[in-house]
């Protein structure tokens, strides 16, 4: 019985979350916060989804972003173009994201450490040249703009903010609470196995190249989750989402907030967000401010948050199990 | 795409010529700043991303060194050495920290210096390009070469491109220096316990790597405006000629810079919307068939 | 000089600070009093963040003068200036939250394209004023699966300078013999665009042209040389390009060392700029541009009063985003005065078809056309440049009748009309 | 039960193993030995296919394993445990043996359920118990000591239910006391029945006491085979290799 507890309690907590995130407008009127969330449903997805490649299965992936551009793309033209309802324009950019991770992911994970990096930033360049040169279909340089239809669909109209707010926070919650399970589940334990030692995994009867690329398109879906819920907040999409700057963020994200718990990308999500919205505020110099932040992390702490926690509790508790 | 364009002109000798004659020239101005960095890779096995920033700031300290004196060499002279202690300061501090560690905190703290130098440069130089211009030196009219035309000012560079790559293969493969340094590359617990100062050969490499690409920055700084957050596309091409070539490989590189420039010279006739595209395609190629690049190692 | 500019945006930016405290403050009720706050988007890091630095400059200069004037009855007017970095994912929720949090009942969008657009989105979204101060693509008020009522734009059009040019270029044609042509423009849609209609015009006034090449170096590219090669090998007459900033810098830099411009004529668009017209230390012969701004274009005493003042302030040369933003704030506050009020909805009937007095208009008055919410009647023009002060000796000023009309027949082929 | 026939492989034209042939019958303790560089690893290697040879033959059961990749000889029934431990170093024993099970199980890629399966319980336990790993299930592998971790790298190996289990220096590292529990620990297990046992061992005295049979290998060829009693005087053997060995346990 004891893995029923375990699925129910991270379902629980899910649920608790969905609550406090759906309770949270009610407390303060500001349509701030609300963007502040929709945003942080967005990045929280992209860096999560990049952490089960890094943190669980040690695939330091350059190109992330690719599959939140392209998340965003084809759930955007779907509706655009094709207009369809949103849930089938959902699982399209779901899909599509699946196909595309399959097909790089097969090249990709063939290859072992700081080249399997390369490779994924150049397909991510590459993926990124031919958004800006296919304008006809994504408009160029320019972005998909003219707005993104939302027709109405089971009594839900997203362009409300209301319901935006919530279709946003299910999306997020959900596809956490699904990394979450994956991650609990064998095959999230035969991933820590690989990060751990890849070629011992092979003596012991893993399909090494077969795990990685589940892992690979288990991620890029999930990025592409990601990628939905940012082109319905800014309304369309822009070739920026799949550019190496995106998926560097996405990496601090994840090296802020910690890799090794796993709700640490979340975290680091949300202090990158609060410290960008910040300091934006008050000064043009942020990059300035952003250097000597990430400078202060990974030469002070050499960890993310998290994992500052981490070791804090493991250290007080003086042994015990990971937590990962 | 413009496929009988390409056809034509490489049915016509001046057309080669000529394309290859721009292959040569954009080979060897991503060649100067390449080097550099597959040199910091190929001793100390750490990617600096910060590469394309120390080219921008060779560049600046080349248009004010110039405007100081007027004198090109000196700005270009002024440029490497100012970045060249830069770089040394920047091992000395914070790289050196981070050799042990993840491939993601070197990127990091990398990245940090990216943005942070942005904005230096904006406080110090501000935010408009600036522009150096042509020393008087080189208005000159450009030279006729069997058909093709080549600028003065190219062949100048394309010499002095020459000449590093011709020096750092010296020093690397023929003298005692070399020795050390590559045997420092290949075993670093080995060079320590035969008494040579690893840290020092580290921050030699690391800053001589700075060196060549703040060089690369004031050399190139007659003909190409500058603003900040120029580094970044350097930072790319470079990346591409390097990862093409065989990461740490300085001949790679050169065989990189040239393959890239052929590329462009010639995918600009063929396809003229989809150079870039073509830049990364080529990396992704080499990626899959042979991860190690060019003249790389085979990979372990 | 650019110090002393990035010092006076502090200033403005703690003025900004100081300002919201003070609102913040519970002692400020009473309604007349309250600042009207505009919220700024814009590009203050990276590559482009001069755009931002002379719209955001221009902007500043506008309001307080309009303040320093009693404002709207007292209630002054308080710029929200935020940097987008130029992503448009963060124009948007910069947007977003100077409406949302800064209480911005005005957005002054002074993003490029990409972020225009998603400024745009935000604005629709949350039905507010938007007016854009930057971006020169035509579709975001000509399209009108994309025009908004509350949307507009005070920024020249490319198509605008595309037939005031082809018409130039072809009378120059005509006088020189110039029968082959060639262009280089930067790959991205403003770049295209640009080109395509120009050379379109071009040929609609001088149909003996013929384009024999093009060429598309990247945005930002830091080596022409391939370009530039390509042209030489064409051996045009003449070469049209759309480049600007320091790409247009470095590409006449490089191409000057190839003799490119020898016995050539060069059309570059954005070369009437003075952020260009300084760099360019080299400037070739037989040049022509398109004026972005000049303090002698129109050469009327208010639009040099004007560049002197801007001059004085900010140590600095305005640039073509300057009195876009300049006109773009004159817009809205007259739109305040004639409304009385800063309410969104009453001010944008005011602005469909407003025309106010202008040193920027063709012949004193800009006018915001009510069909596409776009401004018209600004001076553009057309001439050759030489290498110093007033740099375009004799422009030929472009007919704006002829212009309506093309321009018409052009949305109408593009169905935007 | 493992026939290893005419075997060779190369490494740019050094022969690291030369016409290698050799026979380990059902239920036995053998011990392949050899000097430094002898190719015994490269054998290991060839045998659970990290490497492929340039030509023979591996028989399990008759059935060739040449040209099988290494997950697919490890469900064949060819177990491998290493000279230094490869472990899954954030995980607990526990986990790593039922971790090891799942994927013997055909489930390393299951994405329903919680990790670990139930499934896999029994037999981890067992494993632990076999090798008195039991009071450590819960410390992270990472942590063990040099002697834990060398029984864990075995227990994976092991928990597979292997027909063959090779056994790449088991005691490689260890002092005098934990050598001998080693190898008590090997010994056991083999008595227990139902395994083939082949280890590499560079400690002569250990592998006289525990192997029945002996194979000496010199420069990738086979030299000797025999019982400890044979190989203790055969001749070939003093010369090649038994003077070094004497010589390596005075150092």
């Amino acid at each position: 019985m004891n893995h029923l507890r375990d699925w129910q309690k991270d379902s629980l907590w899910a649920l608790l979350a969905l609550l406090l995130l759906l309770a949270l407008p009610l407390t303060s009127p500001s349509r701030v916060v609300v963007d502040f969330i929709i945003r942080l449903c967005a990045m929280g997805l992209l860096a999560t989804s990049l952490n089960m490649l890094v943190g669980y299965g040690g695939m330091v992936s350059f190109g992330h972003a690719m599959f939140f551009g392209s998340g965003a793309y084809v759930f955007a033209l779907m509706l655009q173009k094709a207009s369809v309802s949103v849930p089938v324009a959902l699982l399209t950019a779901m899909l599509a994201c699946a196909l595309l991770a399959a097909v790089i992911g097969a090249i990709c994970v063939r290859l072992k450490g700081i080249y399997f990096s390369f490779l994924t930033l150049a397909f991510q360049m590459l993926l990124h040249s031919i958004i800006i040169t296919w304008t006809s279909m994504t408009g160029g340089d320019q972005g998909l703009t003219g707005g993104i239809p939302r027709p109405v669909f089971w009594g839900i109209d997203l362009s409300q903010t209301q319901h935006m707010y919530v279709f946003c926070c299910v999306l997020a919650v959900g596809g956490l609470l699904a990394m979450r399970l994956l991650m609990q589940s064998p095959f999230g334990y035969t991933l820590r196995m690989l990060r751990d030692n890849e070629d011992r995994a092979a003596y012991l009867g893993v399909h090494v190249w077969r795990v990685r690329l589940y892992a690979f398109v288990l991620a890029g879906v999930f990025a592409g989750l990601g990628g939905v819920v940012m082109s319905l907040f800014v309304s369309g999409a822009f070739p920026d989402f799949s550019y190496w700057t995106m998926s560097g963020e996405a990496v601090f994200m994840i090296m802020m907030g910690g890799i090794h718990v796993f709700i640490g990308p979340l975290v680091g999500a949300g202090l990158l967000q609060i410290f960008n919205d910040t300091v934006t505020r008050f000064t043009p110099y942020h990059g300035l401010a952003l250097g000597v932040v990430i400078l202060l992390f990974t030469l002070g702490f050499q960890r993310g948050v998290t994992d500052v926690f981490r070791l804090f509790r493991k250290s007080s508790a003086a042994a015990g199990k990971e937590s990962l | 795409m413009e496929l009988t364009a390409l056809l034509e002109c490489l049915g016509s000798v001046s057309c080669i010529v000529t394309q290859s004659s721009t292959g040569l020239i954009i080979g060897a101005l991503l060649f100067l700043v390449a080097a550099g960095l597959t040199l910091i890779f190929g001793v100390l096995g750490v990617i600096n991303f910060a590469h394309g920033s120390f080219y921008m700031l060779g560049a600046y300290i080349a248009l004010t060194a110039y405007r100081l004196t007027d004198s090109y060499a000196l700005a270009a002279l002024a440029a490497g050495v100012g970045v060249g202690v830069f770089a040394w300061l920047f091992e000395r501090f914070f790289m050196r920290r981070v050799y042990q560690s993840d491939v993601l905190l070197q990127l990091l703290v990398c990245y940090a210096f990216i943005l942070i130098l942005d904005d230096v440069v904006k406080i110090v130089w501000g935010a408009e390009f600036q522009s150096m211009g042509m020393p008087p030196a080189f208005q000159m009219p450009p030279l006729f070469i069997g058909g093709g035309v080549v600028p003065v000012f190219y062949v100048y560079l394309m010499s002095a491109a020459g000449l590093i790559a011709f020096l750092l293969w010296f020093t690397l493969t023929r003298t005692r220096i070399g020795k050390i340094i590559r045997a420092a590359a290949q075993n670093p617990s080995m060079t320590s316990a035969l008494g040579l100062n690893t840290r020092l050969i580290y921050a030699l490499v690391f800053s001589f790597g700075g060196l060549l690409a703040g060089l690369a920055g004031g050399l190139a700084a007659p003909v190409r405006s500058m603003s900040p957050g120029m580094g970044f596309s350097i930072l790319i091409e470079s990346f591409i000629v390097t990862v093409i070539g065989g990461m740490g490989s300085v001949s790679g590189a050169l065989l990189g810079a040239i393959l890239i420039g052929l590329i462009r010279s010639f995918g600009s006739i063929g396809f003229p919307l989809f150079v870039e595209g073509l830049m990364f395609l080529s990396m992704v190629l080499i990626l899959v068939f042979r991860p190690s690049g060019i003249m790389g190692k085979a990979q372990s | 000089m650019s110090k002393n500019t990035s010092s006076d945006r502090r200033t403005l930016l703690k003025l900004g600070a100081i300002a919201s405290a003070g609102l913040a403050a519970p002692f400020v009720s009473r309604a007349q009093n309250k600042p009207i706050r505009i919220g700024m988007p814009t590009i203050l890091s990276g590559r482009v963040a001069m755009l931002g630095q002379a719209s955001s400059n221009a902007a500043t200069l506008e309001v307080e003068k309009f303040n320093a004037a009693g404002g709207l009855n007292g209630r002054k007017i308080e710029l929200v200036i935020r940097d987008s970095k130029g992503q448009p994912q963060e124009a948007a929720r910069v947007a977003r939250e100077l409406v949302t949090s800064e209480n911005c009942e005005i957005l002054l969008d002074a993003e490029a394209s990409s972020g225009a657009f998603a400024v745009h989105e935000v604005a629709r979204d949350l039905g507010v004023l938007v007016m854009h101060s930057v971006s020169e693509t035509s579709s975001l008020s000509a399209d009108p699966k994309v025009r908004t009522p509350l949307g507009f734009r005070c920024a020249r059009q490319g198509i605008h300078d595309a037939i005031v040019g082809g018409a130039y270029a072809a009378q120059v044609a005509k006088a020189k013999n110039l029968k082959r042509w060639m262009t280089v423009s930067p790959d991205y849609a403003y770049g295209r665009d640009t080109t395509n209609e120009f050379i379109e015009y071009l040929k609609f006034f001088n149909p003996s042209v013929e384009v024999i090449g093009d060429v598309w170096p990247k945005l930002f590219q830091a080596d022409y040389t391939e370009s530039v090669t390509r042209l030489l090998q064409g051996k045009p007459q003449a070469i049209y390009s759309a480049l600007w900033g320091g790409d247009l810098t470095s590409f006449i830099d490089q191409a000057s060392i190839y003799g490119l411009f020898k016995d050539r004529e060069f059309f570059a668009v954005n070369m009437a700029d003075y952020a260009v017209l300084t760099a360019v230390k080299n400037v070739p012969n037989g040049l022509h541009s398109g004026n972005r701004y000049l303090k002698s274009f129109p050469n009327t005493p208010a639009n040099t009063n004007w560049c002197n003042a801007y001059q004085a302030r900010f140590k600095d040369l305005p640039l073509n985003w300057a009195w876009q933003n300049a006109a773009a704030v004159q817009f809205l506050t007259t739109a305040m005065k004639k409304t009385n009020s800063s309410d969104g909805k009453k001010m944008a009937d005011a602005l469909r078809g407003m025309s106010i007095d202008s040193p920027f208009g063709n012949n004193g008055k800009l006018t915001m056309r009510a069909d596409d919410n776009t401004v018209v009647d600004y001076a553009v023009g057309w001439g050759a440049l030489e290498p110093k002060e007033p740099f375009m000796a004799k422009p030929s000023p472009g007919n704006w009748k002829q212009i309506a009309e093309l321009e018409l027949q052009w949305k109408k082929r593009k169905s935007f009309a | 039960m493992l026939r290893i026939e005419n075997l060779n492989k190369s490494f740019g034209g050094v022969h690291a193993i030369e016409n290698l042939s050799i026979d380990f019958a059902p239920g036995t303790l053998s011990a392949v030995i050899g000097p430094n560089g002898a190719g015994k690893t490269t054998f290991f290697n060839l045998i659970s296919g990290g490497l492929q040879p340039d030509s023979g033959n591996i028989l399990l059961a008759g059935e060739n394993m040449v040209g099988l990749s290494r997950n697919a000889i490890v469900h064949k029934g060819i177990g491998r445990a290493f000279q230094v431990a490869k472990l899954f170093k954030s995980l607990t024993v526990e986990e790593s043996l039922r971790a090891a099970l799942q994927s013997a199980l055909g489930r390393a890629a299951q994405m329903h359920g919680n990790f670990p399966l139930m499934a896999t319980r029994d037999r981890a336990h067992e494993v632990m118990s076999q090798l008195g790993l039991q009071h450590k299930a819960d410390t992270v592998s990472g942590n063990l000591s040099h002697g834990d971790q060398k029984l864990l790298d075995m227990a994976l190996a092991l928990v597979l239910r292997p027909k063959v289990l090779l056994l790449d220096e088991p005691v490689a590292g260890m002092g005098p006391d934990e050598r001998t529990q080693m190898m008590d620990t090997v010994q056991q297990l083999w008595r227990q029945g139902g395994l083939t046992i082949v280890l590499i061992e560079h400690d002569m005295e250990l592998v006289f006491r525990v192997a029945q049979r002996i194979h000496v290998l010199s420069y990738g060829k086979l030299l000797a085979q025999g019982t400890a009693e044979e190989i203790r005087h055969h001749p070939k053997v003093i010369e090649a290799y038994l003077g070094k060995a004497v010589e390596h346990t005075h150092e």
